[in-house]
């Protein structure tokens, strides 16, 4: 056997292809960086990417067929978490574990799917993560708002931050959703305008949250506005808001300071290949959730010995990985004698004002 | 006598060819295809362009679903909650069907004065309504953290008892299974005075009222057809992925029924298995050939060709050309295509 | 002089055959008339010279030209009208919209308009219904429409399928004294008329068609005279 | 009338329809006695079509009943109306294209059927005997309106008149008691329709009442029991065919002197 | 207030989308699901001349103009040319064909990544006491007010528009008076193409670019047409302010989860109590 097989399935059509493009090309790059230093176990890794085109159906078909007709021994995906529910029969069908770099339900790893391992952190992660941040902003978050796409991330977002808001004695204000393809957000807006709360949380992805950070300024929003999530709405890096207004956002990488990550070699090598790809910068706050999780596959198999399922799995519990964002390693969830993987990543705050970003 | 050779030459192939990637895409094919047949009963048949027919797949998944899971909600007005336990799946599956059913009179009760672009429009409304229950009614339906854990369908083997039905050979039997009987039922219904109504009330409506027959009736019967095998579908859906949330309500799928039932050939019997099986394998086939995009645009372009070069369909067109052919050799006409329009 | 001249002309519809092989010519000035039983192929021959049926053999001339190939748009340029059978008004446009849509090729606006106020001289139930969509005018005020229409381009030949269908009998008087009126006026009239009695007793030459073909001609008296035709179409 | 003891077949009892503020049928009463064939004229855009549509449950009529056989039918649907034994012809030619003539008259003949789904489904022998003798009914009713030879040729592809013949072989499937007819020999010559009016006479003969609407004077008069006069929605005659002709007011408004020709 | 002007801003970009898809959903009867893909044309367009080579936004609007007329005129010169349009289904499943084309095309030339199109304007918004907007937003409303009246005046009152609603009508017919009925059907599908196109191109600096951005426009447009009664612009133009109007006041007042289901159960309500839409006549029977 020349190379090594990893399935990979990314929404790369559709109305999520934006990123899961980009972790597909994290994960690209992680192959490259690997294969240029020596591959693993003397053979060169080989990523079998497949779309999903956003649609869990789909995921099914291209996780049947990354299995069966390409026999790869190990999995990264699905990006979101219906997606990656809808495969996980799969794989104690076949016996194949998956790496999740991205989806945020809890119930994907407190399902007693024995072949799950999380790289990418649940929204209640995230809470905790912020709740350490909390007293580092001024002036003080005394109530809070929230405005949440619909879906499982959005709301269990809302509800973790809700939680440990709660826990510090912080006031909750309104609650406002959307779906995912809303354009016009100023019904909800509106609403928000007058609550008197002084910070807004917001959950969504890049184009959302770039609609709502712009048309809050439109309509002049009083509320700070934090975004959770680790998406960075990059388009008001070219087009900004209106002058002087501020968003602070929850990153996993930010890579306008790579210096600041636990080990900035690595960060630096991501960097490098998302460079030589000619990728829009920001994607990397994605995009390095690929490259983390091939990072930890591959040290999986290195450990394993073998490109062989069983022992990939049993090797992931033991990985320890420097990743872009940090440290991956594992840690137990879900029912006793069925726990899945889950690792627990860094966060970084950063702070757009006027196309300018600066890193807190 | 061709269908019986069809069925068995589809039944055998799990023992002839028992590649289990290709038997699992040609199930979840299937499963589609089912609820295409369905859809060209009001499509082909009654001449109703219904494009929220996903609302009746998704309804037969969740009810199957939620009953086979076991649920508790609270009802407006009530104070203590509903609670239900866990039913045995074939029960739930049927009580799927039997729902999606009656949605379906519902929703045939509600349209029954709009045609056309009207009532198009009203399905998608339907459709979109019920997308956003399901999203939003998280007692129940756990909204977008989706239902998990579903269980498989069973089957009592003798000498093995209740066996569950997860391998992909006994998936893709119990999707032809189902789909056949959703094919016969279909037929029959239309190869009656039942089905000449409904195609009445596609062809003139005025007319059809005046020689008496209640369009409102048979339209009514054929919504509930269409939805309970759409709910069917829907049920196998559930029980073979194992997981559903508000996406099973998705439009991309009613795109793809309609995609299957109209470059097969509306209002024929075997367009939607043949569209369905055209291009329900279709993203199959070009998997991991081109990136992709291309895969789509592919995708698009030989839809549109066969639209362009068989303007009504595959199966209508293919029988012309055997008819012609045929009458060419001097023999007797081929009844494949009349056999269909009837 | 023969404005229209139809040598060998064959229509086909797939399988069958609409019009068979046929010839047949009208003078100007003249008022000729085709009839024939059902399914005869009378309306197949007047969609064939507006350009509306592709022929699949002969030719058919105008003028000397030939124009069989050429569009329905440039056979109405040449001043040639067409009142199809079944009314075919625009059902959705206004009676006034619909009377347009007859000037649709002229470019004089002004006699445009005065054309349309002697078309409302002509049909005073027309006047009283200007505003009303076409598709809820009663039979009869659709097929005044569908005439009047036909006259709005100002043809040098115009062609009537069942001008009289579904008409009152005063109606169909004044339709029929209307057609002789312009025909006095000038133009040249080719009609399709169920009414064969009423038809051949106002026309100077007539056919008969059958199985798409003409099988009989003849002046109006010789027509009439003709045994078979008394019999075959004439009720006796 | 003689008939004033029976229960006439169809009666109007001050039938008014106003449509977008006009009057197309304004307060009309008239009988039809059962067995007889009966015409209605009057001039283009009286209100003969708006009657239909309001007799046959087409459209409400603003005041008034409509009685079936004495049954009150006003406000019902058309296919009630059918069930009852009224039906009628479109002016408008109305046929299923894109059907054969023989699936045409088959689907017609739905009222002759009763087999529901369930028996559709199970294929029961009453299914099966109902099935061919549909069949077999269809193969007389297009003998007997001369279009045998057309059976299997689909609809759209007749000939106009052929078309309008068709139409009237599916309101005569629905086997009407009463049957209401709009202008059938329109697009007929002559001679056609010389045999269409045996058609109708023995249709009449067969017990069927018959209303006709039609503008062949000929055939009106020679056809006719009785015939009823509307003008702008109202009627102004009504008598037989011999003290029609003659009214001064019917000659004026409708006739012209168009009926020496229909005579003729 | 501010939901009243939202309303009314909201009510203009439907408006807009509404125009195009009055010409050739409500007059020519193509159920076009790559309506949608056209207004992504335009936006893409305006990207590519306002963000990539530099030019003037204005300038943009009429290369987008110009660019959904040519692909409009394309679509129609080689799919929907001597088709039956009365076969509803078969056409519509045609224009799916296109939408997944196009819209596939513009993932592999863009890629999937948001794209943001500067304002002519500038971000600040206008404030008016309590209320505030952005001046694009303004200039979006006042276009589409221009646009239906110039478009009302070409359906209803020019020769061409009497000569497009009489094609679809009746073809036969169209062709015995003389119209050249292809070139109305090229003339009609390019002319709603366009007006897709610079919608898309309008509205690209209020929102984010994106390939899956038309999917929601198409419905959304549909449902205003549809409301409206097919073929009535006015109505089409009404429909989408009371869309959003009620997608406005739902989400302000009742609940904002339900903002897009509130829309659709107008719908409902309408189909129910209207079934030929708000503002059409029945046909006749007989
Ligand atoms: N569109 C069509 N498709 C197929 N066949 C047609 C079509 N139109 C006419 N025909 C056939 O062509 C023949 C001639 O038809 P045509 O309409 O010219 O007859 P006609 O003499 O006008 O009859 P009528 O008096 O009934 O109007 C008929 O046999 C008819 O069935
Ligand atoms: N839906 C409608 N909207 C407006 N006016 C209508 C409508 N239906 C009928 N009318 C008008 O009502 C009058 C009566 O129409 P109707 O069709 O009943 O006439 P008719 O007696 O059948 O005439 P014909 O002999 O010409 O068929 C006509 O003037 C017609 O224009
Ligand atoms: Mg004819
Ligand atoms: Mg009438």
């Amino acid at each position: 056997q020349e190379t090594i097989k990893i399935g990979v399935t990314e929404p790369l059509t559709g109305p999520v292809a934006a990123s899961g493009t980009y972790v597909t090309n994290g994960a690209r790059i992680a192959a490259d960086y690997i294969n240029q230093n020596g591959g693993v176990l003397g053979k060169k890794l080989q990523l079998v990417i497949e779309d999903n085109k956003s649609n869990p159906r789909e995921a099914v078909n291209s996780v049947e067929k990354l299995i069966l007709k390409d026999k790869v021994p190990v999995l990264m995906g699905a990006w979101s978490s219906t997606f990656t529910l809808a495969i996980m029969p799969k794989l104690t069908e076949y016996g194949v574990p998956l790496v999740v770099e991205t989806a945020s339900s809890s119930k994907i790893t407190t399902a007693g799917n024995p072949w799950v391992f999380r790289t990418s952190p649940t929204s209640a992660m995230e809470a905790q993560a912020f709740a350490k941040l909390i007293d580092g902003f001024s002036p003080a978050i005394k109530k809070v708002d929230f405005l949440s796409v619909n879906n499982d991330w959005g709301l269990g977002a809302a509800a973790e931050f809700k939680k440990m808001l709660e826990a510090k004695g912080i006031t909750i204000g309104r609650t406002e959703t959307m779906t995912p393809d809303m354009t016009d957000l100023s019904a909800q807006l509106a609403a928000l305008k007058g609550t008197g709360s002084d910070t807004l949380i917001v959950t969504s992805g890049i184009e959302q949250l770039t609609l709502a950070i712009r048309q809050a300024g439109e309509q002049r929003l009083p509320q700070r506005i934090i975004t959770t999530g680790g998406s960075f709405p990059e388009p008001l890096l070219k087009n900004p808001g209106p002058k002087g207004y501020a968003s602070q956002h929850l990153l996993f990488f930010a890579p306008w300071a790579p210096e600041r990550a636990k080990h900035p070699e690595v960060a630096k090598a991501f960097m490098d290949g998302w460079k030589a790809r000619n990728l829009e910068f920001a994607g990397q706050t994605e995009g390095f959730r690929g490259f983390d999780a091939i990072l930890t596959i591959a040290e999986a198999i290195r450990v394993a010995g073998k490109a062989d399922s069983a022992a990939i799995r049993d090797a992931l519990w033991k990985v320890q990985v420097k990743g872009a964002n940090g440290d991956v390693a594992f840690s137990k969830e879900g029912p006793a004698g069925k726990e899945s993987g889950q690792a627990s990543p860094n966060v970084y705050v950063v702070e757009l004002k006027d196309g300018k970003v600066s890193v807190k | 006598m061709t269908f019986l050779v069809c069925v068995l030459g589809l039944a055998i192939l799990p023992l002839v060819w028992p590649d289990p990637y290709m038997l699992s895409v040609v199930a979840s094919a299937g499963i589609f295809i089912i609820a295409a047949i369905s859809l060209n009963l009001l499509l082909g048949f009654t001449g109703q362009l219904s494009l929220g027919h996903v609302a009746f797949f998704g309804l037969g998944a969740y009810t199957t679903s939620l009953l086979s899971l076991g649920f508790d909600v609270t009802l407006w007005g009530m104070s203590e909650p509903l609670v239900v336990d866990p039913k045995p799946v074939w029960l739930s599956f049927v009580c799927g069907i039997v729902f999606a059913a009656v949605a379906g009179w519902l929703l045939g009760k509600l349209a029954f004065r709009v045609r056309g672009a009207y009532f198009v429009i009203v399905t998608i409304s339907f459709a979109q309504v019920m997308r956003m229950v399901a999203l939003n009614w998280v007692d129940l339906t756990e909204g977008p953290m989706a239902l998990n854990g579903i269980p498989a369908l069973t089957l009592w083997v003798p000498g093995e008892g209740v066996i569950d039905l997860v391998t992909k050979a006994s998936t893709y039997w119990l999707v032809l299974a189902v789909g056949v009987l959703s094919y016969l039922l279909v037929a029959a219904i239309v190869h009656s005075r039942v089905g000449r109504a409904m195609i009445a009330l596609r062809e003139n409506e005025v007319l059809a009222r005046s020689v008496g027959i209640r369009v409102t009736h048979y339209l009514g019967i054929a919504t509930i057809f269409a939805a309970g095998i759409a709910g069917a579908a829907g049920g196998l859906y559930a029980h073979t992925v194992r997981i559903i949330d508000p996406d099973v309500f998705m439009f991309m799928f009613t795109i793809m029924m309609v995609i299957m039932v109209i470059v097969g050939g509306k209002g024929t019997l075997a367009g939607p298995v043949v569209g369905g099986l055209l291009f329900g394998l279709l993203p199959e086939v070009l998997r991991g050939v081109v990136s992709p995009e291309i895969q789509w645009m592919i995708y698009g372009v030989l839809m549109i060709a066969v639209l362009v070069f068989m303007p009504k369909g595959v199966v209508p067109s293919a029988g012309n050309l055997l008819r012609r052919y045929s009458a060419r050799a001097g023999k007797t006409p081929a009844p494949l295509a009349r056999r269909k329009t009837a | 002089m023969n404005v229209l001249k139809l040598e060998d002309v064959t229509v086909r519809y797939g399988a069958t055959t609409g019009v068979n092989r046929l010839s047949l010519e009208v003078h100007e000035g003249e008022l000729v008339t085709l009839i024939g039983a059902n399914g005869a192929g009378k309306s197949t021959t007047l969609r064939a010279i507006n350009g509306l049926e592709p022929l699949a053999h002969g030719c058919i001339r105008m003028d000397g030209h030939v124009v069989s190939g050429a569009s329905p748009a440039q056979i109405i340029d040449r001043g040639i009208s067409h009142c199809p059978e079944g009314r075919r008004v625009f059902p959705q446009l206004t009676v006034r919209e619909n009377l347009e849509m007859g000037a649709y090729r002229r470019i004089d606006r002004q006699r445009v308009r005065d054309d349309m106020e002697r078309m409302f001289d002509k049909f005073p139930r027309l006047r009283e219904r200007v505003q009303q969509v076409a598709g809820t005018l009663s039979g009869g005020e659709q097929q005044m429409l569908a005439i009047a229409r036909a006259l709005m381009s100002r043809p040098r030949l115009v062609m009537f399928d069942e001008p009289s269908l579904g008409l009152a009998p005063n109606i169909v008087e004044q339709i029929f004294s209307l057609i002789q009126e312009i025909r006095r006026e000038g133009t040249t009239v080719l009609m399709v008329e169920q009414n064969a009695y009423a038809a051949l007793a106002m026309c100077d030459r007539g056919y008969l068609l059958e199985n798409g073909h003409i099988v009989s001609q003849g002046t109006s008296a010789e027509m009439r005279a003709n045994p078979e035709i008394r019999r075959a179409y004439l009720g006796g | 009338m003689s008939t004033l003891n029976a229960t006439p077949a169809l009666e109007l009892d001050g039938v008014t329809m106003r449509i977008a503020g006009l009057t197309a049928v304004d307060n009309a009463s008239f009988a039809v006695p059962a067995g007889k064939i009966v015409s209605l004229i009057g001039p283009n855009g009286a209100g003969k079509t708006t009657t239909y549509n309001v007799i046959s449950g087409y459209m409400k009529p603003t005041a008034g009943r409509i009685r079936l056989f004495g049954h009150d039918i006003t406000g019902m649907a058309p296919e009630q109306i059918s069930q009852l034994g009224l039906v009628r012809s479109f002016q408008r030619t109305s046929i299923f294209s894109a059907c054969t003539v023989a699936e045409n008259i088959r689907t017609a003949l739905h009222l002759k059927g009763s087999c529901g789904v369930l028996q559709a489904l199970l294929r029961t022998p009453r299914f099966r005997r109902e099935e061919a003798s549909l069949r077999h009914e269809a193969d007389e009713l297009m003998a007997f309106l001369g279009l045998s030879a057309r059976a299997d040729e689909l609809a759209s592809n007749l000939s106009y008149g052929e078309q309008r013949l068709l139409g009237v072989g599916l309101a005569l499937a629905a086997k009407p008691k009463v049957l209401l007819l709009d202008e059938p020999a329109a697009g007929l010559n002559p001679s056609e329709t010389e045999s269409f009016k045996e058609m109708v006479r023995r249709i009449g003969q067969s017990g069927v009442t018959v209303l006709l609407v039609e503008h062949d004077m000929h055939m009106v008069m020679s056809i006719s029991d009785h015939i009823v006069v509307l003008n702008y929605g109202r009627l102004i005659a009504t008598g037989s065919p011999s003290e029609i002709q003659n009214d001064p007011e019917v000659i004026r408004a409708y006739l012209g002197s168009g009926i020496e020709r229909a005579e003729a | 207030m501010q939901h009243t002007l939202n309303a009314l801003v909201l009510g203009s970009t439907y408006a807009l989308l509404g125009i195009g898809l009055t010409l050739i959903f409500g007059i020519m009867r193509v159920v076009n699901f790559a309506h949608g893909e056209l207004y992504t044309l335009g936006a893409y367009v305006a990207y590519a001349v306002v963000g990539m080579f530099g030019m003037n936004f204005f300038g943009s609007l009429i290369v987008a103009a110009v660019a959904g007329m040519v692909v409009g005129a394309a679509i129609e010169y080689l799919l929907l040319r001597r088709r039956d349009l009365k076969a509803m289904d078969e056409v519509m499943l045609i224009m799916i064909g296109v939408m997944i084309i196009m819209q596939n095309a513009e993932l592999l030339m863009w890629g999937g990544v948001a794209k943001s199109v500067p304002s002519p304007f500038g971000q600040e918004p206008v404030v008016l006491g309590a209320i505030s907007v952005s001046p694009i937003r303004l200039f979006v409303l006042v276009t589409a007010a221009v646009l239906l009246v110039v478009f009302y005046m070409l359906i209803e009152r020019s020769r061409l528009g009497l000569a497009m609603r009489a094609t679809f009508q009746d073809k036969d017919a169209a062709k015995i008076v003389g119209v050249n009925v292809s070139h109305v059907y090229t003339l009609t599908f390019a002319l709603g193409s366009c007006l897709a196109s610079v919608a898309g191109a309008l509205l690209a600096p209020v929102f984010v670019v994106t390939p899956t951005m038309g999917d929601l426009a198409s419905l959304k447009a549909f449902a205003i047409v549809i409301l409206g009664g097919l073929g009535n612009l006015k109505g089409a133009a009404l429909g989408g302010f009371i869309l959003a109007l009620v997608e406005e006041f739902g989400a302000g007042y009742i609940s904002t989860a339900y903002r897009d289901a509130l829309g659709f159960l107008v719908i409902l309500a309408v189909m129910i109590f209207r079934p030929q839409g708000l503002f059409t006549i029945k046909e006749r029977v007989g």
